[in-house]
């Protein structure tokens, strides 16, 4: 280590991408004229060269071990001299130019139990978050609900038969790190207690303006409690968005009894045909069950297959519900209509119904 | 060591099932750490008190950085005291996630040595995240890494690790060279990735199409976009072969147009490129026979992320069009202008796009420089309230008219 | 008295063009009151100094009665003595704006007597206005108002003069007796329309369609407006007919239909009448084909306002469908419910519809006892802060989950 | 006078509206069965009897003399047994049962100087308000401007040339009695200079903490000035909103030579085919040019005109404007986009252009 020390570099940034582009890329980089999907999970894309460029996509699971990663890089070593890359979802790609090689690649990577898919029409991999695994501020566990819910929907992972892409992602707490609030389906670990505010270590962890700063509902005023400065939480004034805890690791908002998940509907992304959509709540608390989650796997199962029987080729989860509009959402779901549903942030009114637009 | 790993009857459950599993992945890993044995226990111990047993993380990290470390602590350190400090490292990934396998190879060997053996393939941010290790470690962990060329990411209130699609690399549609941006943005603020400096973090995203395959528009606080604006590029037998082949060209490219701008008279596909609202759907519909046309650049888009606390924002256009070529500079004076104004005006733990709408977009703009022009609203305003900044005085002349 | 008129060189300018011109008639009625002479006057001084002459109005009315009145005084006395004061008088007009000859000239005679001559016909409102009158006039004039029977309307903090579409007066597509609930409203709340009692003004408007001919979304705090239930009728001889007579069905009706649910095969016209969003617009384009389906009724929506001072409001979806007949007894108690818990909780000049926006839809709605349902809204809430009311405490039984 | 204090009644309400019908219209009371425009201000209504109602809608001018009034009733007493009604548009309008009628009743009125239209596919009477005729309050004249804006546009009143219908109003300040916030082209008074607080008046006539309360953007404070209680302005803080004025006449915001008005578009109100809409700022300020407002004639004229042009069939100007972009609309009226244009307030946000839907 003292060797390592001598030559200590900082700032020198990651490793230029071109070191770990196959030959076909950089011949053909930028020169992409089409691409095609052959089958789920694989498609090639062909150069204005005539160049083809196989891609096998498998699902990875994202939380892995160093020995998992070793035999991808045995498989990438067997089949595509050892070019290989991930997705913004978190899949493993594997980068061939040999056609031959697209099959037994699929059989191998099978056998290590990473079904090839997510490629077109199809549900790819959860975008999730650290949950029970690492964060502190978890409302429910990330990978276990991630696997749960994939093992129930995988055959719309390896097969292509939905109207269009359906995106689902988890955050375990309302930071969102998953950036959920743009999902077709999002799944949202949410508390549901104001936080506990332990006084004899607040004074000491924390610094009392900022925590009362940091409630955007004014529910938090300074106070005294036996002796000590401390906070007191006004909890009707409280929505549970954990910004205190944030900032004051003294005020814990985790709780086994309050603690859930809730599911959100119509979010995207792209920019094709609608502009970017958030989310919409549809299911406000689903309580934590693991290790299986049942509620909440079922829960979404309904979902995409109501959306999926229902929707327009190319139609994504929110421009389906916006054609047929809320109200046939929550009847065709099954889905109570509840208070919570309704808007009473900063930009309520504008989600008011504003005019006669009315199915019944 | 294989004793050592725990009993965990409901963590079993989720070994079931054709989804890869976590906890096989860390079972594996338990088998030669004590550390993910211990993350096992804890993490059964979770799931059966339904809660999460992590503190709140702590400062730590490696000389001469600010950020890319997540310290993290257990609030059962006695029960599980492999994991009482498990912190995270962000390693700064490659553009577009590509990697040799003799590069992940490396890694691994480090990270078995001195760490949990469990990473994140990747951090929703996009670093390749190693998951779990001790205060220790972290600083041999980091020379080793330098030794092979991998540095450390974002995190706190910095420049967080930038990301992109995969682009010109894999893709047809790439508008601009996404991973080259990438790798020079990266390059050219590494400081403000590991030192944090800034009112929050502040964080950049590729993409080469209005897909926007990595999200860029949701959960980037400067979100680059590629784009084209001149015509569509269209090859009508390839068109035709689509229609041949029984594709619906008037229901399902046609009628799904936003700018309904397209016609299709069963013979011919014709496009009033002028109200082309670059959405994509047609490209992405017949993609042998459409594609961008040929006078390429990005949308820079401005001021996305997460709900905490105002709210989730989307990012919304700074700049319509702008050709994209090395060395970028005129967008990195107009990044580091809004950084000089968010740095000095921001409020603490104040994201830009926050910033930006306390402050007023016509003011931030008047403050960065930018005209403005209506490709950044959806509309005009529909309240009366307009602050006009200067009046006429009685015995004015004409000329002293407002400014603005 | 001719030889009092004055000289109006700039006003002059407007008695020219095909439109009907304001001061031609202000000038008719100078021929017999000074009052007009002195208006004009004033007026021509405003158009040359490029500012009005009127003081803020003070309080002035009848005996009995809060409103209706607006006192109005010149900020020239000495140079316009005779509109030192001229305050205008707010009569509730017959629902629909219909009139007699004989009517008309009752009031005609009252007016010229007694006021300014001049009037409006009619106030934005709907009230048949008279324009300009003295204290002293005040009592006189409605003593003789009320010998034909005509009342006062509101004005102030109080329910202001219902109007309404002429409806089944005078249109096919009435799907409701607008006419006779604005009458029963405007007879019920006499005391409302009179007696300033509430933060602020309350307005009622009733459109027989979702036409809404008078704008009752935009200005009304309560928009009672028609709408059916069941299937849209169809005369399919008479869609052929405007299909021969060269109509584009599928362009003009089916293209423009907001629910996409009509289909035009180039014979039959088609409606998946579930989806359709009475917009009319399909009935609107084919009058003599498509009607209204039979099962009729309204839709009442709260809230809409002009911008003063949190920016301007509409109406939004409280009722979806309810059923209207005489007594309208359930939207009388549903009106009586909103206004005590207006009157208790809102503020000084905080319309209900800005209250609304205060305490959120959700809680009204559970103060006034209506059910919250999807209809009321135009999505569910983006932002994950929702305010539980309440949550489990340790050994709390299952049973004891929030109440809401 | 004596005798009428004696039967002084009170609450007795307006006369029913039966009174005031024609026997037809009693006898097919909502039995109408559908109508038809048969020239430009001219509709039948044809009732399920069989029964036809003629209406002849003439341009009224809404302020109007009693003789005018008189004249409007002989002519109802001539053609229609003295039965007419007028618009929710201050329109008059004429019933007749005879058809022979029609003709010699539009002779008439356009003798009388009220030409006849209105009707379908025209621009309609300008919806307005007093003005320097009768309020305080007034930043423009509201009987001036209309009467000019009518004058050019009078051949869209009396032909039917248009893609849809076209509504304009217009408000003498923000209040906007007209209702203005909602219609395809709004002309609003504005006021641009702070109010003045006349420091000698303001504490003998208005309670100063309600001054300072009705101030949406806190510009107002409590201060005393020579002696006496009063408020002071921070100007720049000022949105020109007139709120303090309508609740303290001692701070006027009435200023000739910063007192204009401002073009606003895209606003509707019915629900066919697209919600409701607001009207969105087009052009922000143009000064007061009595007594013909030549710039605000022009101005209006040019957006009635590229509407005209380019807009479909039934589209509205919103809907039009929402079909081809802002940036568009801009680029083709040819006005220049400010600052102004940007929304600051509550909702400004959701405002900005958050896709990267643009058209070059
Ligand atoms: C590999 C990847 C980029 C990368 O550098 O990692 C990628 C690759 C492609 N995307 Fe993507 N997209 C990728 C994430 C995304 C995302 C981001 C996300 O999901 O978080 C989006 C936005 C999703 C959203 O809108 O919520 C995205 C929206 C699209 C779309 C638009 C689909 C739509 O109709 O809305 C297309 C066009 C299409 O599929 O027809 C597209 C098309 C494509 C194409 C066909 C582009 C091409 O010609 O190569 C690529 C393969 C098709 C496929 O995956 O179905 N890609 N694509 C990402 C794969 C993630 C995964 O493992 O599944
Ligand atoms: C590791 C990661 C989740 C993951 O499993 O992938 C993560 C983990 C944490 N995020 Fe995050 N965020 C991660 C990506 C995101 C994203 C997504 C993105 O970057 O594309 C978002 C939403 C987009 C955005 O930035 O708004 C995100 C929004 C937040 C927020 C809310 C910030 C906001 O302005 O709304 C917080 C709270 C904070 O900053 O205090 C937060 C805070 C945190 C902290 C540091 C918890 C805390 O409050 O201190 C988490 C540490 C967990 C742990 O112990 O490891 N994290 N965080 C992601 C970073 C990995 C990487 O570097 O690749
Ligand atoms: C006469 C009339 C305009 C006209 O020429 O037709 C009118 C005239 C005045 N209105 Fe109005 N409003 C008139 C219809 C409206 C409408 C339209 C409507 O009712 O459909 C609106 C917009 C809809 C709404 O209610 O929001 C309207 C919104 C206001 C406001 C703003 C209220 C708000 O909540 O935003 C004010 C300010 C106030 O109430 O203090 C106001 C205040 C006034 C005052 C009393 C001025 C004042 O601040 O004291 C004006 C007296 C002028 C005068 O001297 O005659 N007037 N006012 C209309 C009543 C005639 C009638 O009874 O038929
Ligand atoms: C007489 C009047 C109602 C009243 O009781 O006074 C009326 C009467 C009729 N309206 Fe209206 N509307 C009347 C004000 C309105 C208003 C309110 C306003 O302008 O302030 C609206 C909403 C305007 C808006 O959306 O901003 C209105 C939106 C409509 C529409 C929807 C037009 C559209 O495409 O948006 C129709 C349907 C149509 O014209 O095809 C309609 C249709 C009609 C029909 C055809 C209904 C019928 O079958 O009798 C009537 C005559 C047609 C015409 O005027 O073109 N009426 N109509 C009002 C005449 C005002 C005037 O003098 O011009
Ligand atoms: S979403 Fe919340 S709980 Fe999950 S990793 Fe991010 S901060 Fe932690
Ligand atoms: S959780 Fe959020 S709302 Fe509740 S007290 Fe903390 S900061 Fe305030
Ligand atoms: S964003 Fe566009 S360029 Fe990038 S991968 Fe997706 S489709 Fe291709
Ligand atoms: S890219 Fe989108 S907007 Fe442009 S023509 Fe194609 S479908 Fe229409
Ligand atoms: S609102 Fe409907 S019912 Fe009333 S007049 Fe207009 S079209 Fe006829
Ligand atoms: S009324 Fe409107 S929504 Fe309903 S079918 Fe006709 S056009 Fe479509
Ligand atoms: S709009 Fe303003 S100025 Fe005009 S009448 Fe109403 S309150 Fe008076
Ligand atoms: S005009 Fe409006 S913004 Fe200006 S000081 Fe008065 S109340 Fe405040």
């Amino acid at each position: 280590m003292a060797d390592a020390m001598q030559e200590r570099r900082t700032d020198y940034g990651p490793p230029h991408y071109e070191k770990f582009l196959p030959p076909i890329i950089k011949e053909n980089y930028g020169k992409w004229k089409y691409h095609e999907i052959l089958k789920p999970g694989v498609m090639v894309h062909v150069s204005e060269s005539g160049a083809q460029l196989f891609t096998i996509r498998a699902s990875s699971g994202r939380l892995i071990s160093v020995n998992k990663i070793r035999k991808y890089a045995e498989l990438a070593d067997k089949y595509c001299d050892g070019f290989l890359r991930f997705t913004s979802r978190h899949n493993v790609e594997f980068l061939l130019s040999k056609k031959g090689n697209i099959d037994p690649l699929i059989k191998d990577l099978e056998a290590l139990g990473h079904p090839v898919g997510g490629i077109g029409n199809a549900i790819s991999a959860i975008v999730h978050t650290q949950g029970w695994v690492h964060c502190h501020s978890a409302a429910t566990d990330a990978s276990g609900v991630v696997k749960c819910v994939m093992d129930d929907l995988i055959e719309y992972f390896t097969e292509r038969k939905l109207p269009g892409k359906l995106r689902i992602a988890l955050a375990c707490c309302l930071n969102m790190c998953g950036a959920v609030h743009c999902s077709d389906i999002a799944i949202l670990g949410i508390h549901r207690r104001p936080p506990r505010v332990d006084h004899s270590r607040v004074h000491k962890m924390c610094e009392i303006p900022n925590v009362s700063a940091s409630c955007p509902t004014a529910a938090i005023r300074p106070a005294t409690v036996n002796g000590n400065p401390s906070v007191e939480v006004i909890e009707e004034r409280c929505m549970f968005c954990a910004n205190c805890y944030t900032v004051c690791p003294a005020m814990p908002l985790n709780d086994p009894l309050n603690d859930g998940v809730s599911i959100w509907v119509g979010g995207k992304v792209s920019n094709a045909r609608h502009e970017p959509m958030f989310s919409k709540l549809a299911i406000p608390f689903i309580p934590n069950n693991p290790p299986r989650w049942p509620e909440v796997v079922s829960a979404i199962r309904n979902l995409v297959e109501l959306w999926a029987n229902n929707a327009k080729k190319y139609e994504r989860m929110g421009e389906w519900i916006e054609r047929i509009g809320w109200p046939k959402f929550f009847k065709m779901s099954g889905i109570e209509f509840q208070k919570e549903h309704i808007d009473d942030f900063k930009h309520a009114g504008l989600t008011f119904k504003r005019s006669t637009h009315i199915t019944f | 060591m294989a004793d050592k790993i725990p009993k965990t009857p409901l963590l079993d459950e989720l070994e079931k099932g054709k989804w890869p599993s976590f906890v096989r992945e860390i079972k594996d890993a338990a088998k030669t750490s004590p550390m993910s044995a211990d993350l096992l226990g804890q993490l059964e111990r979770s799931y059966r008190e339904k809660i999460g047993h992590w503190k709140h993380g702590g400062i730590v990290g490696v000389m001469g950085y600010g950020g890319g470390v997540i310290g993290r602590y257990s609030d059962l350190p006695e029960d599980f005291p492999n994991v009482s400090s498990f912190h995270t490292m962000r390693i700064n990934q490659p553009a577009g996630w590509f990697y040799t396998s003799e590069a992940l190879r490396q890694i691994c060997d480090i990270w078995e040595a001195r760490g949990s053996g469990l990473t994140n393939l990747h951090g929703s941010t996009g670093d390749l995240v190693l998951l779990g290790t001790t205060t220790e470690q972290l600083e041999p962990i980091f020379s080793e890494l330098s030794a092979i060329d991998f540095d450390i990411g974002g995190s706190g209130s910095d420049v967080r690790t930038p990301s992109c699609c995969c682009g010109m690399a894999r893709c047809e549609w790439a508008c601009y060279d996404t991973m080259a941006v990438t790798y020079d943005l990266t390059m050219t603020y590494q400081d403000e990735i590991h030192r944090p400096a800034f009112p929050y973090k502040f964080k950049f995203k590729m993409s080469g199409c209005p897909n926007d395959c990595v999200a860029s528009i949701a959960r980037a606080d400067m979100s680059i976009i590629g784009t084209w604006r001149d015509k569509i590029q269209v090859d009508k037998a390839a068109v035709k072969e689509y229609a041949d082949k029984g594709m619906d060209i008037k229901k399902d490219v046609v009628d799904n147009c936003p700018g309904k701008c397209m016609d299709w008279d069963g013979k011919e596909l014709s496009i009033a490129n002028e109200f082309c609202r670059h959405c994509m759907h047609c490209i992405n519909a017949m993609p042998k026979a459409l594609r961008p046309g040929k006078d390429r650049g990005a949308t820079i888009l401005i001021g996305s992320k997460a709900p905490i606390v105002e709210g989730a924002l989307l990012s919304s256009v700074l700049i319509p069009f702008i050709k994209m070529e090395p060395p970028y500079q005129e967008i990195k004076d107009l990044v580091e202008k809004m950084w000089d104004f968010w740095c000095d005006e921001g409020k603490n733990r104040e994201r830009i796009g926050e910033f930006i709408q306390r402050i007023g977009l016509g003011n931030f703009l008047e403050e960065i420089g930018v005209e403005p022009v209506p490709e950044m609203i959806a509309h005009p305003r529909e309240n009366p309230y307009v602050f006009y900044e200067e009046y006429y005085e009685e015995g004015d002349e004409e000329e002293e008219e407002e400014s603005n």
